[in-house]
């Protein structure tokens, strides 16, 4: 499937457009329906494409789930620590208004900083979760010489 | 026809009611076909009608009940999407099935060509 | 680079019609996606000729819409056959040969050929493809080559 | 009433294309079935999008779509590894 040029080509136009959809799912959660969960899994869809287009070994050189695991560690770490921020500022857990001195500013402020890292965790972790179960799968199928040689492919281009 | 029942009978929901019930009518034909015709190939076309006529009426009908401005763009991006991927999927249905060794009844003299392209098409 | 900066553009236009709020915050997030995203197209390295044409001209244009007109007329070929049954269609493989000569014609060929109903690109093979049509009508249009035609011939891509 | 209509019309073809999901025979046949009812969907929410007047409802059938086109080459990448594995074709077997 990966040597299919019709595929590959609008594949590759079509993942920036899935990635930017996602962070407008993102940003709008206050208008629309959207928030930091559906946009991580749009955005972990958009790597899954990736991964299904170009195989595992570019998305692995790409995204390696190494950073895959950082990345969701961090979001959770951004979660509470947003959290616990609010304590230190003489607030409660989570309250956003004491986190500037404006607290209109504040709860904005708040809010992206939770939704970011809802983003971060659930979109490594929906990526690592297509890693990992697809890696027995496909492993001992995909001929080592053809990843091989769509890997350099990939590294020309 | 009663036009569309939350913003009352104007002449513009009476279009956008009848241009999505041709896009409507157009979508249970494509349905009929992809149980009506034999063979996996044959009901490729019939779900291709789906995807590209029926699906742009029916989003032009809805285009035209919410007004020109942002929404109609919103729909044509909806509908420029559907025509990128509706037809990469059939493709790629159609390619997974050939490789895979499906053939309809129609087989003709030239199939032997054909198993020569896919061994190509394997090995590339 | 001309990519890059053209692909910024693009991609800033969808956060404008996705969006359509006109407020600093999120005109500033909108900055932050597209920087973001650029630059994991970057990574992914799916920023080329092939993904993103810049090139734009005016049989493009006239392309587009004769498909346009095309889709309409094989669409309601298809649904009279539909409506007949079996007996109206004599399905079929062909091989066509294409005189597109890079990657990006021949997708945007095999892509147009899938969207006309009646025909669907099964296999692209250099500058063959097989196609298969659903009826001797349609079987003619793909033959007669007037799509191919039509693309115009100086489109970015890589000759292969 | 010419909402209701459009709604059953939608909403018989998607059934005709489970019908047809369960039918088969081909595993092709399946994936073609669940790729039109995912396109049909798609319209199905544009409907409520216009039955609700939101426009923000738009967005889930964009999402719809590309979810749509996913899941399709998530299952022919499956359907080719099984092929792959079991070296013949996996046509006629169900999944």
């Amino acid at each position: 499937m990966s040597d299919d040029i019709i595929l590959r080509i609008v594949g590759k136009f079509l993942i920036p457009l899935v990635v930017v959809f996602a962070l407008y799912v993102q940003f709008h959660g206050e208008y629309g329906p959207g928030g930091g969960f559906q946009a991580g899994v749009i955005l972990g869809a958009a790597l899954i494409l990736y991964r299904l287009l170009f195989g595992d070994a570019a998305a692995r050189k790409a995204v390696s789930p190494r950073w895959l695991r950082l990345q969701a560690a961090v979001g959770v770490l951004l979660y509470g620590g947003t959290g616990v921020a609010g304590i230190l500022l003489q607030g409660q857990f989570l309250e956003y208004n004491v986190l500037l001195t404006d607290p209109i500013n504040g709860q904005h402020l708040g809010i992206i900083l939770i939704e970011l890292g809802v983003l971060l965790t659930v979109s490594a972790t929906i990526t690592a979760l297509a890693y990992t179960f697809s890696a027995d799968s496909e492993e001992h199928l995909s001929d080592p010489q053809v990843d091989a040689s769509s890997q350099s492919d990939q590294l020309r281009s | 026809m009663s036009g569309l029942e939350s913003t009352g009978s104007t002449t513009a929901d009476l279009i956008a009611g009848a241009l999505m019930a041709l896009g409507a009518l157009l979508v249970l034909l494509g349905s009929i076909g992809i149980n009506r015709f034999p063979h996996f190939y044959s009901r490729l076309h019939a779900a291709g009608v789906i995807d590209t006529l029926a699906s742009g009426v029916f989003l032009l009908g809805v285009g035209v009940f919410f007004g020109v401005g942002l929404v109609s763009v919103k729909l044509l991006l909806i509908f420029v999407f559907l025509l990128f991927t509706s037809p990469t999927a059939c493709h790629a249905l159609a390619r997974a099935a050939f490789i895979s060794g499906l053939r309809d009844d129609s087989r003709r003299a030239d199939a032997n060509t054909s198993e020569a392209i896919i061994t190509k098409a394997d090995n590339a | 680079m001309k990519h890059t900066v053209s692909l910024s553009l693009f991609l800033a236009l969808l956060w404008w019609v996705l969006s359509g709020y006109p407020k600093p915050l999120l005109l500033g997030l909108g900055a932050v996606t597209v920087i973001f995203t650029v630059w994991l197209a970057h990574r992914l390295d799916v920023i080329d000729h092939e993904s993103h044409p810049i090139h734009f001209s005016w049989p493009l244009l006239r392309f587009w819409t004769r498909l346009l007109v095309e889709i309409a007329r094989s669409s309601i070929q298809v649904l009279g056959q539909i409506l007949r049954g079996q007996s109206a269609i004599q399905p079929k493989f062909l091989h066509v040969k294409t005189q597109q000569h890079s990657a990006l014609g021949r997708v945007i060929l095999g892509n147009a050929i899938t969207l006309t109903p009646g025909t669907v690109t099964v296999l692209t093979n250099g500058g063959e493809f097989v196609v298969h049509a659903l009826s001797k009508e349609s079987a003619k249009s793909v033959e007669d080559g007037e799509l191919d035609a039509l693309i115009p011939q100086d489109v970015e891509g890589e000759r292969v | 009433m010419t909402l209701l209509a459009i709604a059953a019309a939608i909403l018989i073809s998607m059934m005709l294309a489970l019908v047809r999901a369960m039918l088969g025979p081909s595993v092709f046949d399946r994936i073609l079935a669940v790729n039109s009812f995912g396109t049909k969907t798609v319209l199905l929410i544009a409907l409520l999008a216009t039955l609700a007047g939101r426009a923000d409802y738009l967005d889930i059938a964009l999402l719809y779509a590309l979810l749509n086109f996913i899941g399709t080459v998530a299952l022919l990448r499956y359907s080719e590894s099984l092929h792959r594995r079991a070296g013949q074709a996996p046509t006629r077997e169900a999944i």
